[in-house]
């Protein structure tokens, strides 16, 4: 079993420290991510999993700097790409790393590619965004892109339009854009979840090729376990905006910690299984606005909470094996943060 | 058994159970563009509907002796041509501007609403019946259609109920689209779906849940009617054509500025009504923007 | 019935080419320019300058009709006035004067025209009566589809070429290129001012059938006169270029170009202020502020029509061509002649003539050579407390208390006004002051405003709805009435119908009776006038003025009863 | 797309058909005729009138009336202007140059600003540029174009003296010379601002808030993932979906046009197809009246197919056939 | 024709029950296509072609596929709330195929649905109460204190509030939400409820929550299910019998563990297999479909699924197999059986 320390002995290509990002309501801005640190080594794919509302998609939107306009902000913290500060850099320097350094795919494969311009149009920008090249090298270098991420008659294909192809054909096109400039980091934000289970297939064999391929890292965000379990190599669970455990893959199924993890896993029906009743847990994650600030957030809804639970908050603490888990029941004491120290 | 309290949060909000309704109406009341807008429409109706009593000044009586005489003393906004007081002319033409104004909306929104939900409804041929005659009626000839109206109807039917029924049967053609396209839009909606399968008859699923759904475009649509339609009535009071000239409306008040004279030095006379239809339109388009804004409840101003 | 009289108009023609101007302009007396004598009133003038170019605003569009035979509104003859002209003119009294045709006849029936030599048609042509002759065979002919029939029906053998029956008139006869015979069907005493008196280019219409004239070029791209202007460009509906004629057989005109340029009601005082019009004809209601402009000079001068509201008497039959007076409403001359004393003229006018206008006493306007003085005729002054008098004399009283005086019978008594509407508003204020005038004797007077068209169909076709109403008239050059006041006339509305009237009517037609003697036929028309005003069919109400505002480097303006002078004679000082 | 054009023109002459029956029934049902206006200053003869609608068939039965019209219609005879006395396609030709111009130039002042404004305010929503626009817009929309109109003659013509007031050019040009052209222009400009003033801040508004919508839409994210510039991001990504409803307005904007021409055309005295009608309208000059009117009809079909056809044009989603 | 020759089906607990309640024969479902000049039907989307099988009172059958399969139609169609192009739906021994009107909002009352999309499927302008009691009202006259007892029951049992009756669709979450339909469907207490996709728009921990109330609500109301779902492991969860369609056809149909444990059809093992276990030891051998699901307005010839079968033979694109029950019990559409 892998250790989760970095293979490498250089930077983490990824570090997160204390990340807050804040959405406003009304006038107010309310924390979506409340926290968060982890960090992602090179050549890994980590999953992101929970529920909606998780504050899962805004973080990565966080560390693209997508977040809306005016909506969204990065209110705190740092995000640390190959030991560089990016959260602070101009729109025109997170351009450049964009797509280049880093990139995207995103849920809807319907909505995420611009209707009026061709594939190839699509394709061909990020490569001139990018890279010094005529457009008759960009179109040529498209069509590979495209071949390679497994679409049929890439040639025919640079020339049409979005809505002319499958909702996994524009996945892959969509995947193809992501990594035309062979980026170190690959985000991709539940890319399978508007996908049939045949296409989903395909997708995450494709991912997992890339990776190889390529030589990247992924993140992988998603709320389906059993694709964490298909492609992860480690998984962060969120809950209501912080992270609630981060261990590798295997530990995290064999040997869930936090009782919301415990939960979830309880609450998916099983193919090999046969349950009357399956696992459940009560009530609704808080919404953003009443988002408890004190003691843990999940402790409403805990079948073990104590009344500790609604008063200390419980911090992200580190077994000898490298196994996060941000809960009372396995905190040794040294890391509970006080009541009101925001 | 099944656990009652599984599941059984309180809902997010601990406010009070807020309908759609009642929360279109907080939003609106927080908008204060449209707020003074409607209290200024409010009071443009109030006081051109009580006219009679808030002025004792006669509307069609000529006075040969106070033609003209400019704002101050006993005329507030002085006199017009035929010495009449504008004051008063204004007030009474409000009322048949905005008589005309609602009484067409009304009749348009409701034919409209009525021709647009069958056809969005039912669909098929009778929706290809219906936006036929709808395509007909919207490239009727409107001003060739309100004379002869006037001229079949004269003496039978008051000029001013003619042009009403003249603008509402020709007006209704783009409501009725607009409805037929949001119904044709909600009825792929699941709760249509499931009144069918409750048991609820086409009329009850039209009246009970289609319309109650799209009643917040119909609503933006009849401001932007009415305003429209105000225009559309001054406007062929304008060219001579709409409410009788011996009826003060505040189109046929404008055709005065047709008047070099008027126009260049006796401002009194065409100024009020140019102005005041100008801001109640403006004041119907901020209403509308403000119900469009409070309507979606996408919208977080 | 065949109209006999040459000039006869409507002011509703006005109400209609102006609907859209604020207040119509109620100039454009139908008459030909006049000789610049009489009681003309001579316009500024200061040096004439060589050369110049003028701006001559026009208020309605035109309708692009640009010869004599075909035109339809007063508009296009505003500018036929500018480029061409007639063989005959008129003095201060309406009489005909030879021109570029002088006449002789024995018999007043057989006339011998000759024409001046070297006129020049703007093409270059010389003028010779074959143009004329060609002019006349050209509306008598069957295809013609312009209306001007009725000025040579009169002309021996007209009536065959027109039903096709012949291929010539024949009673023209061409002595030679200056001379032309002419044989009407009978002697009269009008036949000179009712006859054609405008030629027609044969050359340049030669190729052209008749049916297809009216929309040539010819008549309305380029248009070809023997005036003193030629057209030089047409912009249609807004503009036409006219420059001078240096082949105008009275001698080379003094202008340059005249730009005619038309203009919205709403933008006339605001050009002539600035200074870009000239001279245009303006309507009642720009006057007093144009007079107010420093730089422009205004001209009031008489027109030949009248205002009057009118009592629905009778009904026409038209399959007979009789009038039945069967409608006894306003059958009483005391009811009639109370109405007629509760209008204060002189304050009507004022107020929405602004002046140029004067009460009018009978069916005449008072410059007419045939005009009784008032003393020969009934002049029904403001009166309020005779009106009252008369209508109790009449039976009409207040029975029941409510102010308005009932019929003699006691039903309640409703006095219908109608009136034409268009976009003018000033229409419905002027007719509602008439409405409050018999308001104010006692009588319940309504309003009814018609949409003009609608509003003179009804009038014709004598609609119930229609008691009494609103309307206007024009007199022509030639005084004959008979076609709005005789008892076989459809427009003859109030539907009068009076055998004496009629026989004073035919008598000054009589050769016999008038022969030469203008003054036995005036004498005539003055008995008539006394007639009419006695029985009141019609309230007379105002007799209108033109206005013309002249900008201060014209010169050489003159204004008579028939209009204004020949523009040969205009100038500009600078 | 020929396929869908041809099929599209076919389904519009059963509509044409109905619209001109219905026209010739409401030019019949007009009180008076052509003549009723035809009693004028040298003609007083009753029969001549008589004769004239016997000559013109206005005593056919209506049947009779109706097809003479609508065959001699379809083979492009409109007949001959009562008014005018001329053939009524002539007539409408020799106005038609002036409101094609007119309407042009409306346009193309309308587009301009409507794309500069909407991209502005767009681009920057809820800053004082947007609410200057905006607050344009809302006067765009509520000033009545009769009303604005006589403003605008009021204030540029009189007052500063800036625009000439009527015609649509300085006869004393020669035709074709750049002068000619600059006075036209000049003539034209006040009356195009005003016709399009109400569709200039509906489209910039339209423009605004499509911009705004579709900024937040899922494809820009992905062209900012892919690191394109914000400005080529509005500039192609975003303008090039927003335009694609506002260049389907254009067809709608043919018919729209014209009749708001008429008004337009009356205030400032321009010569043209909306002065016509009117003019048809209160003179009862049926074949000019029926034919502009046709005109009209056909224009607002031919609209909405051409917005059909443009909206298949500009947009690769959508197919015709 | 009824293919299904079995007289029992077996419930889970293994409860034998006999009675069929719906019995589906031939059933199609096809959309017109319109196009060409003249807007012309050209063609037809086969949205169901050709399906026949039964369901006892009592069990749930599951039905699975992908988008575009037809599932949802099935369901619709057999609801009326589509008209069938062809074939028979027998409800309780009614054929329900061909009435209309107010026979079929009679008929109503029986079959209920479960709606896909929470959000979606309660109409936003009404309140709960008004939701929940409309069915009622639409059949019964009740007064009104009665009516509310009825909805404040209905309310308690899918595990609401009485606070809920007030309050409006948007004032709940998507699981509440979906409690909201699942008490309007049993308002009328009927015998069948199709549940189309009832918690593919929820979250894990609530999609279980609302799978656990509808199998409770199963034993108490005595209810025969329809479970249209694309997850085959909660599909598997809920089902005695399941289903699995492709392109408008039923490829197999087979009791719960028969399928799993020993799926025929090359299709239903490619689905098992593409599905991510949420166990990452268990990486199997994995079944990957090279392309798309052909589109339904033009099927492929013979059987539908040979342009992405990894055992297709030549004979696959022309011959059109039949389901035939391989096993007892076990029904399956393709040449390998």
């Amino acid at each position: 079993m892998a250790r989760l320390t970095s293979v490498q002995n250089d930077t983490p290509l990824l570090e997160i420290k204390d990340l807050q990002t804040g959405f406003k309501i009304g006038k107010k801005y309310y924390n979506a991510v409340e926290k968060v640190s982890f960090k992602v080594d090179r050549r890994r794919i980590v999953g992101i999993v929970g529920e909606s509302g998780c504050g899962k998609s805004v973080m990565s939107l966080s560390i693209m700097q997508l977040l809306p306009k005016g909506i969204g902000e990065i209110r705190g913290g740092e995000i640390k790409f190959e030991g560089r500060n990016i959260e602070k850099l101009s729109e025109r320097e997170m351009n450049k790393m964009r797509g280049k350094d880093i990139s995207m795919i995103f849920q809807e494969p319907m909505t995420a590619l611009n209707p009026v311009f061709t594939i190839g149009y699509q394709l061909e920008e990020v490569l001139l965004n990018h890279e010094n090249i005529s457009k008759k090298e960009a179109r040529l270098k498209s069509i590979a892109l495209l071949k390679s991420v497994g679409i049929p008659r890439p040639d025919k294909i640079v020339d049409e339009y979005p809505h002319q192809l499958s909702g996994g054909m524009r996945q892959r096109v969509m995947i193809s854009i992501a990594i035309a400039c062979q980026p170190k980091l690959l985000i991709a934000d539940e890319p399978t979840t508007a996908l049939d289970v045949t296409v989903q297939a395909q997708i995450l064999e494709l991912l997992k090729d890339i990776q190889e391929v390529n030589d990247m890292s992924i993140i992988m965000i998603t709320h389906d376990l059993g694709v964490v379990a298909e492609i992860c190599d480690e998984v962060i669970v969120m809950y209501a905006g912080k992270i609630v455990e981060r261990t590798d893959v295997e530990t995290l199924f064999y040997d869930p910690k936090h009782p919301y993890t415990r939960l979830l896993m309880g609450a998916i029906p099983k193919m090999d299984e046969k349950k009357e009743k399956l696992e459940t847990i009560e009530g609704l994650v808080p919404s953003i606005q009443k988002m408890p600030q004190d003691g843990c957030r999940f402790a409403n809804r805990c079948p073990k909470a104590m009344p500790e639970c609604f008063t200390i908050t419980p911090l992200l603490a580190e077994d000898e094996l490298g196994h996060e888990v941000a809960c009372i029941l396995y905190d040794n004491s040294r890391q509970v943060e006080r009541v009101g120290e925001r | 058994m099944v656990n009652v309290t599984a599941d059984s949060n309180k809902p997010q909000e601990k406010t009070v159970n807020m309908s759609p309704w009642a929360i279109a109406r907080r939003k609106f009341f927080r908008n204060k563009l449209a707020m003074i807008s409607s209290f200024f429409l409010l009071a443009i109706m109030i006081v051109s509907f009580l006219a009679p009593y808030i002025t004792t000044q006669d509307i069609s009586r000529v006075n040969i002796g106070q033609m003209s005489l400019e704002p101050g003393g006993e005329h507030i906004l002085g006199t017009d041509k035929a010495g009449r007081d504008v004051f008063t002319r204004l007030l009474y033409g409000g009322r048949i501007s905005l008589v005309v104004g609602i009484s067409c909306t009304a009749l348009v929104i409701l034919f409209g609403t009525l021709v647009g939900s069958i056809a969005g409804y039912y669909g098929g041929n009778i929706d290809t019946m219906l936006m036929r005659f709808t395509d007909f009626v919207l490239t009727f000839p409107f001003l060739v259609f309100v004379i002869v109206l006037n001229t079949i109807l004269f003496g039978i039917v008051d000029g001013l109920w003619v042009l009403i029924a003249a603008i509402s049967l020709l007006s209704w053609g783009g409501v009725a689209r607009i409805v037929r396209s949001k119904i044709l839009a909600e009825k792929e909606n699941e709760y249509i779906l499931a009144a069918i399968s409750i048991g609820c008859k086409p009329s009850a699923v039209i009246i009970k849940h289609l319309l109650p759904n799209v009643l917040s475009t119909i609503i933006v649509q009849a401001t932007i009617l009415f305003a429209t339609l105000i225009v559309a009535e001054s406007a062929l009071g304008f060219l001579g054509i709409g409410v009788p000239q011996s009826i003060p409306s505040w189109g046929n008040m404008l055709t005065a500025s047709q008047e070099a004279d008027v126009l260049r030095n006796k401002p009194w006379i065409w100024m009020p009504p140019a102005i005041i239809l100008t801001v109640t339109i403006l004041s119907i388009n901020f209403i509308g923007e403000g119900l469009k804004d409070a309507l979606n409840p996408k919208s977080f101003r | 019935m065949k109209k006999k009289s040459l000039l006869l108009m409507l002011s509703m023609l006005l109400v209609l080419s102006a609907f859209l101007a604020a207040c119509s302009s109620d100039s454009g007396s139908d008459t030909n320019d006049g000789d610049a004598d009489g009681d003309q009133a001579e316009a500024p003038a200061g040096e004439p300058a060589e050369g110049g170019t003028i701006t001559y605003g026009i208020e309605a569009v035109p309708e692009g009709l640009f010869n004599w035979a075909f035109y339809g509104i007063a508009t296009d003859k505003e500018v036929l006035d500018l480029f061409d002209e007639s063989l005959i003119t008129y003095d201060e009294n309406l009489t005909p004067q030879p021109h570029i045709a002088s006449w002789e006849t024995e018999d007043n029936k057989v006339y011998t025209f000759t024409f001046e030599q070297g006129v020049k048609w703007h093409d270059g042509e010389e003028l010779t009566v074959h143009d004329w002759v060609f002019a006349l065979e050209t509306i008598a002919d069957p295809d013609y589809d312009g209306p001007r029939y009725t000025n040579v029906q009169t002309i021996e053998g007209a009536p065959a070429k027109n039903d096709g029956s012949a291929e010539t008139i024949s009673g023209i006869n061409v002595i030679d290129d200056y001379t032309v015979e002419i044989t009407f069907d009978e002697a009269r005493v009008n036949n000179l001012e009712n006859v054609w008196q405008y030629p027609m280019s044969r050359a340049q219409f030669a190729d052209i059938p008749v049916a297809e004239m009216s929309a040539s070029p010819q008549v309305r791209q380029n248009p070809v006169g023997i005036g003193p202007f030629k057209v030089e460009n047409i912009v249609p509906g807004e503009s036409i270029e006219l420059v001078k004629f240096d082949d105008y057989w009275q001698g080379e005109p003094k202008l340059d170009s005249i730009i005619v340029q038309v203009l919205d009601s709403s933008t006339v005082v605001g050009a002539i202020g600035q200074g870009d019009i000239d001279m245009i004809d303006l309507a009642p209601v720009n006057g007093q502020e144009v007079e107010a402009l420093d730089n422009i000079t205004v001209e009031v001068y008489p027109a030949l029509t009248y205002y009057y509201v009118g009592f629905k008497l009778g009904t026409f039959n038209a399959q007979t061509n009789e009038i039945t007076e069967d409608k006894d409403k306003y059958a009483d001359l005391n009811l009639r002649k109370a109405m007629a004393h509760a209008i204060n003229r002189e304050e009507w006018i004022e107020a929405f003539f602004f002046g140029y206008g004067l009460p009018v006493n009978g069916p005449v306007p008072s410059n007419h050579w045939i005009a009784a003085d008032s003393e020969d005729v009934n002049v029904y002054d403001y009166d309020p407390e005779l009106a009252k008098q008369l209508l109790e004399e009449a039976g009409y009283v207040d029975v029941d208390g409510d102010g308005f005086v009932e019929d003699p019978n006691g039903e309640p008594f409703v006095a219908k006004f109608s009136h034409y509407a268009t976009s003018n508003p000033t229409f419905e204020a002027r007719s509602q002051a008439i409405v409050q005038y018999w308001n104010d004797i006692g009588i319940n007077a309504e309003l009814e405003m018609t949409e003009v068209n609608l509003y003179y169909e009804m009038v014709e076709k004598d609609d119930p709805s229609i008691e009494t109403f609103f309307g206007g008239w024009g007199t022509g050059t030639d005084p004959d009435p008979t076609a709005l006041w005789g008892s076989d006339q459809i427009w003859n509305y109030p539907r009068w119908k009076n055998e004496e009237s009629d026989k004073l009517l035919a008598d000054a037609l009589n050769l016999e009776i008038v022969g030469e003697d203008q003054d036995v036929r005036k004498d005539l028309y003055v008995q008539w006038q006394e007639l009419v005003t006695s029985e009141v069919p019609m309230i007379f109400i105002a007799e209108l003025q033109d206005i013309t505002a002249l900008s201060n480097r014209m010169g050489g303006v003159t204004f008579d009863v028939s209009g204004k002078n020949s523009p040969y004679e205009w100038f500009v000082t600078e | 797309m020929l396929k869908y054009t041809i099929r599209r023109i076919l389904g519009m002459i059963p509509m044409l058909l109905l619209i001109s029956i219905v026209v010739f029934l409401l030019a019949k049902a007009m009180p008076g005729d052509s003549l009723s206006g035809e009693i004028d200053p040298n003609n007083t003869d009753p029969e001549y009138i008589e004769d004239m609608r016997e000559r013109l068939g206005y005593n056919d039965p209506l049947p009779v009336q109706y097809f003479n019209w609508i065959s001699n219609f379809v083979q492009g005879d409109f007949g001959k202007s009562t008014r005018y006395k001329m053939p009524v396609s002539d007539l409408i030709l020799e106005k038609l140059p002036n409101t094609v111009f007119l309407g042009v130039s409306s346009l193309l002042i309308t587009y301009i600003l409507a794309f500069s404004m909407g991209i502005i305010a767009g681009r920057k929503p809820y800053t004082i540029g947007d609410h200057i626009i905006g607050g344009l817009n809302y006067l765009g929309l509520a000033i009545p174009s009769f009303i604005a109109g006589v403003f605008a003659i009021y204030i540029f013509s009189f007052n500063l003296g800036w625009i000439p007031y009527s015609g649509s050019v300085d006869i004393r040009l020669t035709q074709g010379t750049f002068e000619y052209w600059m006075s036209r222009i000049h003539h034209v400009i006040m009356p195009a601002i005003v016709l399009g003033a109400l569709s200039t801040a509906s489209y910039t508004q339209f423009l605004r808030n499509d911009i705004i919508e579709n900024s937040r839409k899922d494809f820009v994210r992905t062209a900012r993932a892919k690191g394109t510039p914000t400005s080529k991001i509005y500039n192609v990504h975003i303008l090039r979906n927003s335009i694609i409803p506002l260049v389907t307005f254009l067809g709608f904007d043919i018919a729209t046009i014209i009749s708001g021409a008429i008004i337009t055309e009356t205030i400032f005295t321009y010569p043209g197809i909306g002065q016509l009608f009117i003019d048809s309208v209160f003179n009862r000059d049926y074949p000019t009246l029926m034919a502009i009117t046709m005109m009209l009809s056909v224009l607002t079909l031919a609209g909405n197919l051409v917005a059909d056809i443009l909206y298949g044009v500009v947009d690769p989603r959508i197919r015709l056939d | 024709m009824s293919t299904t020759e079995t007289k029992q089906a077996i419930r889970q607990d293994g409860k034998v029950v006999k009675d069929t309640l719906l019995d589906i024969r031939n059933l199609k479902t096809y959309y017109p296509v319109k196009g060409g000049f003249l807007k012309r039907t050209v063609g037809h989307v086969k949205a169901v072609d050709n399906i026949s099988f039964e369901i006892k009172k009592g069990e749930t059958l599951g039905l699975v596929g992908e988008s575009g399969c037809g599932k949802s139609t099935t369901g619709r169609t057999i609801l009326r709330l589509l008209k069938p192009t062809e074939g028979q739906i027998i409800f309780d021994g009614k054929d329900i195929t061909n009435i209309t009107g107010a026979e079929l909002r009679k008929a109503r009352r029986d079959f209920q649905m479960v709606f896909q999309d929470p959000y979606a499927s309660l109409n936003p302008t009404q309140s709960v109460g008004s939701i929940i009691s409309e069915p009622i009202r639409n059949f019964e006259k009740r007064n009104k204190e009665e009516l509310k007892e009825e909805v404040l029951e209905l309310l308690s049992r899918v595990g609401l509030p009485p606070e809920a009756y007030d309050k409006y669709g948007h004032e709940f979450s998507g699981g509440q939400r979906q409690r909201i339909g699942i008490a309007r469907a049993l308002a009328l207490k009927p015998k069948l409820i199709i549940a189309d996709e009832p918690v593919s728009a929820l979250d894990v921990s609530v999609q279980s929550q609302v799978l656990n109330l509808l199998k409770e609500l199963q034993g108490e109301f005595d209810l025969t299910y329809l479970f249209i779902a694309h997850d085959l492991s909660v599909v598997k969860h809920m089902s005695d019998r399941i289903g699995v369609m492709y392109l408008g056809n039923m490829v197999e149909i087979a009791s719960n563990e028969s399928l799993y444990a020993e799926p025929l059809h090359p299709y239903t093992q490619a689905l098992i297999s593409a599905i991510p276990e949420a166990d990452p030891k268990k990486k199997k051998e994995r079944i990957v479909l090279q392309g798309d699901v052909p589109s339904p307005q033009n099927p492929p010839t013979g059987c539908a699924f040979h342009t992405r079968c990894p055992m297709a033979k030549e004979e696959c694109s022309k011959v059109k197999p039949v389901l035939k029950e391989v096993k007892p019990g076990h029904q399956v559409a393709c040449i390998l059986y």
